[in-house]
């Protein structure tokens, strides 16, 4: 066992029914949604704290190869987070192009299948032009960020899934 | 007016985004990764992420800054106080993009960032300056000539310096060559700028510094004195208004000098005029500072007057509603800053995660932090935990009350240790209880040790 | 005077602990079991249990705590507000134990407690009273008779009430045999004594009170005048001061008044006299509370005046050394008492346990709190989670202020809710805006939703 | 297998023991969600902590059984609490005596036998003289407080353990 028995905070106290339903719920679906148990799991939301963590021959019973992350740390995440992959974000504050020039065709769309620096976009920051380029082979399989929109730094805008390259 | 971007992190951005809600203007905070769960990204209208932690990839990074500012409908930015405040090129690029600059005019900045083009300004303007140079001076023998009419030791300081960096006391003639050599390469590697120039060094002065208001139509205002002689590594950790003792006719020609001094030099916003005050009680223009300052609450304080909302009001093109006449300060306010650093390992940062942090109240005393029981002091930026002020209709209730003030803070965390302590032991010195200390206050505590 | 004992829990008990504690006295606190995990137990030099939950157990518990104070060595005892700040018994009791009640002599909470008697010596004093009786009335008859000659509608008022409890407005004849048969009725079961007195009723009046100093030699002082109109169930939720448009004349004649009715009843200490100011700016005597107010913040931010200090120094036997020429306020000051309680279910209280809790902070902000975090809300006490006071130049930055302020305040837990929407509300109402509301703002509110 | 849980401060307010079930309850929710058991679990909500360990062999024979852990609801005591038994407390804050008078015998001490309503002690408060009775019949196996000590409402004077009737 490792040694992720501590916990986040000791500095308040609570009952916290409400939150602590919502954590278990969260833990419950999570690990139904999984399709291989992980080696722990830890969530957190306020005081509230769940850990859990599975043996090595357990994990590699219910799972196939044991690349994943020996802790997966459920914190926060924006919703809509779905799917897996290597995402390419925003090197900047600035407007996000799909496409070089307002009439053409995109950079890319899902589906497309890319090679690593490959253009698959434009953020333009102070009238600079900054080509946004695949990290990785693989296969586009979502577009984030809409066509000629504001995006933040580190803003998700493209995710490539590298095993179908 | 209507949409600021705070251009800045921590306890001023929150406190800057505090009087724009109370103003009606909404918020738009910018933030590194560093900074998504600190308090500003909640409290402001609208927060952009604007690059990674560094500094320089964030907080200084003017066109990303400049980006979030068009993307978010910001019509002024406010720089708060360190990281881009005091750069005129993001004075020049804001009133180029038709955003209001909260500050003044970017010539303004430019000329009083330079401390030589400063000193000469103000000498010009009738302040007294302390004998030395002011035209930086070009080799290590013109520096010693200078120092043998003037007396060691003497100062030299780089001329693009100022906020207690880039500068170097020589004692000894012997030293000279060397450490003038030393000082070069510092203020290249941190300013850019090689030149410098000497002046006397005091090594006991006081550090008396002027709040000053002005307004888009050559009309100014003093608010008093703050004494800040308490520094530690020239950095000041305990600040007061009104500076004791201060005699009632030499605050007043202190603080007439330094607004003649910015109206000269056509100053516009909110600013500070620094002076050392030798226990002669003769006093000698240091440097301005053209930002909010971090000790702004105890003018605050004594005064009742919001400095922010004065910044914002001048910015928006509004005529200064106060007059100098109607100006009276009440009491004592006295600040201390708590850092998250170690004082018997030389002042170092000690960042890490807090899992507890309890902050004084009661009456009478303000606590500006954007520090949170759950959260991290970083290693990246400056480790000001929280600004701790008290106001008392005089100085023995001040310092009581900052007693009180202090043992009521603690922050807890791995690797987490705070200049409390430090900061109580300070209070407690004969010098201090007298009000008769001055800038070496530190050194006999810390040599003392 | 070394050793305070603090007969009361909560804000006010944390409140007057930091007073103590700046002026170097001892503190010692007493708690319930309920109040066990208290801020209060962790501030004070000593704790002492006196007792379980319920307050008649433990803080009106008298043996107990005098046993508590006793065993500790205080030498004084402050009661703060409620509990047993105004029962005689406690002052009498503690100066025949030699120690020192900070408040006024037993005799004096004696006259001023029984309402009759507070109204004939007030009457004597030159205040001005409402038409209506001065001693007690003996039937439904002889109300009807009053009331015949003064007008409907009349208010019956018990002689030993106070602080809007134990009161009855009769504005139809008929009602009034049984509306005089339930409060006889609640006056005897809230105060053990039944008599009631008459008095008119001014539906739509301010309400405005006089925070009054007196130390033992006959000196007093009085420090303007708070306006605490806004009322929900006969509590204040919403304080003032000055208070908006009292003409300077008039708040003289008050404060003159006032001063001069204490100061022939014997009082000592810190007070406040009661005033009802109807639409013509007639004002007539209503009560004098024989303790530090709730509302005292608001006093103190205009004043600059650490009150529980000066009801410490005059309780110690020192001579007040304010003279009435030298208290000029300052700006304005509003609080706003945040308490955990459903407007929308008839102010219900919600108390429960929390799991979050943020306080407003920044410039000119202060909260008075007993409340923390990982706290309990004690369905036991007073619903009062926090009072958040703020001071500002003027009355439209006070305003802006306490709605910046207010909207940073959240308290979250399992069936907790607060009235801070509510108070929002309040402070936005065209009449408060103005400053022209009366006692009748919250019911207009209420009946309205 | 191990199975702990403990409160990570002392508060014997009632919210925590609510607390305390809320987070039990919570586990066995989690854990009968299960498919198979993990090797470790941790749950806290406030001050409560709940942590769960599971033995290599214990694990193995879950995985079929799929019985239900013993989840122990320990609740949370004072540190430095000895001896089981029932607690004789302070009735009011006040001065303790063991014995009717300066140089008698004390009421009772340690090893002797007592009876339900007993004098144990004197608690003196504003000068009353408060008995202090046993609750039960037992064998007296601690006396907390000295003789002649100022003691506080609820403070524990002599502990008994009714099971040595």
């Amino acid at each position: 066992m490792t040694s992720l028995m501590e916990p986040a905070q000791t500095d308040t106290s609570a009952p916290l029914a409400e939150a602590l339903d919502e954590v278990r719920r969260s833990a419950q679906s999570l690990l139904a949604d999984l399709g291989d148990r992980p080696r722990a799991l830890r969530i957190r939301a306020g005081d509230v704290v769940v850990e859990m963590e599975w043996t090595e021959q357990q994990h590699a019973r219910a799972g196939s190869a044991a690349t994943e992350p020996a802790v997966a740390t459920v914190a926060p995440t924006p919703p809509g987070e779905a799917p897996t992959g290597i995402d390419i974000c925003a090197p900047t504050v600035g407007t996000f192009y799909r496409a070089p020039e307002p009439d053409a065709a995109p950079f890319v769309s899902e589906g497309d299948q890319v090679r690593r620096g490959q253009q698959v976009g434009i953020v333009e920051a102070m009238k600079l032009m900054i080509p946004v380029e695949a990290e990785a082979d693989g296969r586009v399989v979502a577009v984030h960020a809409a066509d000629c929109t504001p995006v933040e730094y580190g803003e998700r805008l493209i995710t490539i899934d590298p095993t179908a390259a | 007016m209507h949409t600021v971007l705070i251009a800045n992190r921590g306890e001023i951005a929150l406190r800057v985004a505090r009087t724009c809600r109370e103003m009606g203007l909404r918020v738009v905070a910018i933030y590194s990764t560093e900074d998504r769960d600190g308090p500003l990204v909640r409290f402001a209208d609208k927060a952009v992420c604007v690059g990674p932690g560094p500094s320089r990839h964030s907080y200084l990074n003017l066109p990303a800054i400049m980006e979030a500012a068009r993307l978010t409908g910001a019509d002024a930015v406010h720089p708060g106080y360190g990281f881009l405040s005091e750069v005129s090129d993001f004075a020049e690029v804001c009133e180029a993009s038709g955003i209001t600059f909260v500050g003044p005019p970017a010539a303004v900045i430019d000329r009083l960032g330079d401390k030589s083009a400063a000193r000469a300004a103000m000498a010009e303007a009738g302040l007294p300056l302390l004998p030395g140079t002011i035209e930086p001076v070009g080799d290590a023998e013109a520096v010693a000539k200078v120092a043998a009419e003037i007396g060691y030791p003497v100062i030299v300081k780089a001329v693009a310096g100022g906020g207690g960096r880039g500068m170097q006391v020589v004692t000894d003639p012997d030293e000279l060559p060397r450490q003038y050599r030393e000082i070069r390469c510092t203020a290249q590697a941190l300013f850019g700028d090689d030149r410098v120039y000497v002046e006397r060094y005091l090594p006991s002065a006081r550090h008396i510094e002027v709040q000053v208001l002005c307004d888009r139509y050559g009309n100014g205002v003093y608010l008093g004195q703050r004494d800040c002689s308490v520094q530690r590594r020239r950095q000041k950790i305990i600040e007061e208004s009104p500076p004791p003792g201060l005699p009632a006719d030499l605050s007043e020609r202190i603080g007439s000098a330094a607004l003649q001094g910015v109206l000269a030099a056509g100053y516009v916003g909110a600013g500070t005029v620094e002076f050392l005050v030798d226990d002669l009680n003769r006093f000698y223009f240091m440097e301005v500072n053209c930002r909010i300052q971090v000790e702004h609450p105890v003018t605050e304080l004594t005064y009742g007057i919001d400095l922010v909302r004065e910044q914002l009001r001048i910015a928006g093109g509004e005529r200064l509603d106060l007059a100098q006449e109607d100006l009276v300060a009440r009491g004592v306010a006295i600040e201390c800053r708590v850092n998250a650093e170690d004082p018997a390992r030389g002042f170092m940062p000690t960042p890490g995660q807090l899992y507890g942090l309890s902050l004084p109240a009661g009456p009478f005393v303000r606590v500006d932090t954007a520090a949170t029981a759950s959260g991290r002091i970083s290693a990246l930026y400056d480790p000001l935990l929280a600004k701790i002020a008290v106001w008392a209709p005089d100085r023995p209730q001040a310092l009581a009350r900052m007693r009180r003030a202090l043992a009521e803070f603690s922050a807890e965390g791995p690797g987490v240790s705070t200049n409390r302590d430090f900061l109580l032991t300070a209070l407690d010195h004969p010098l201090f209880v007298a009000g008769t200390h001055d800038t070496s206050l530190i050194s006999r505590l810390t040599d003392s040790h």
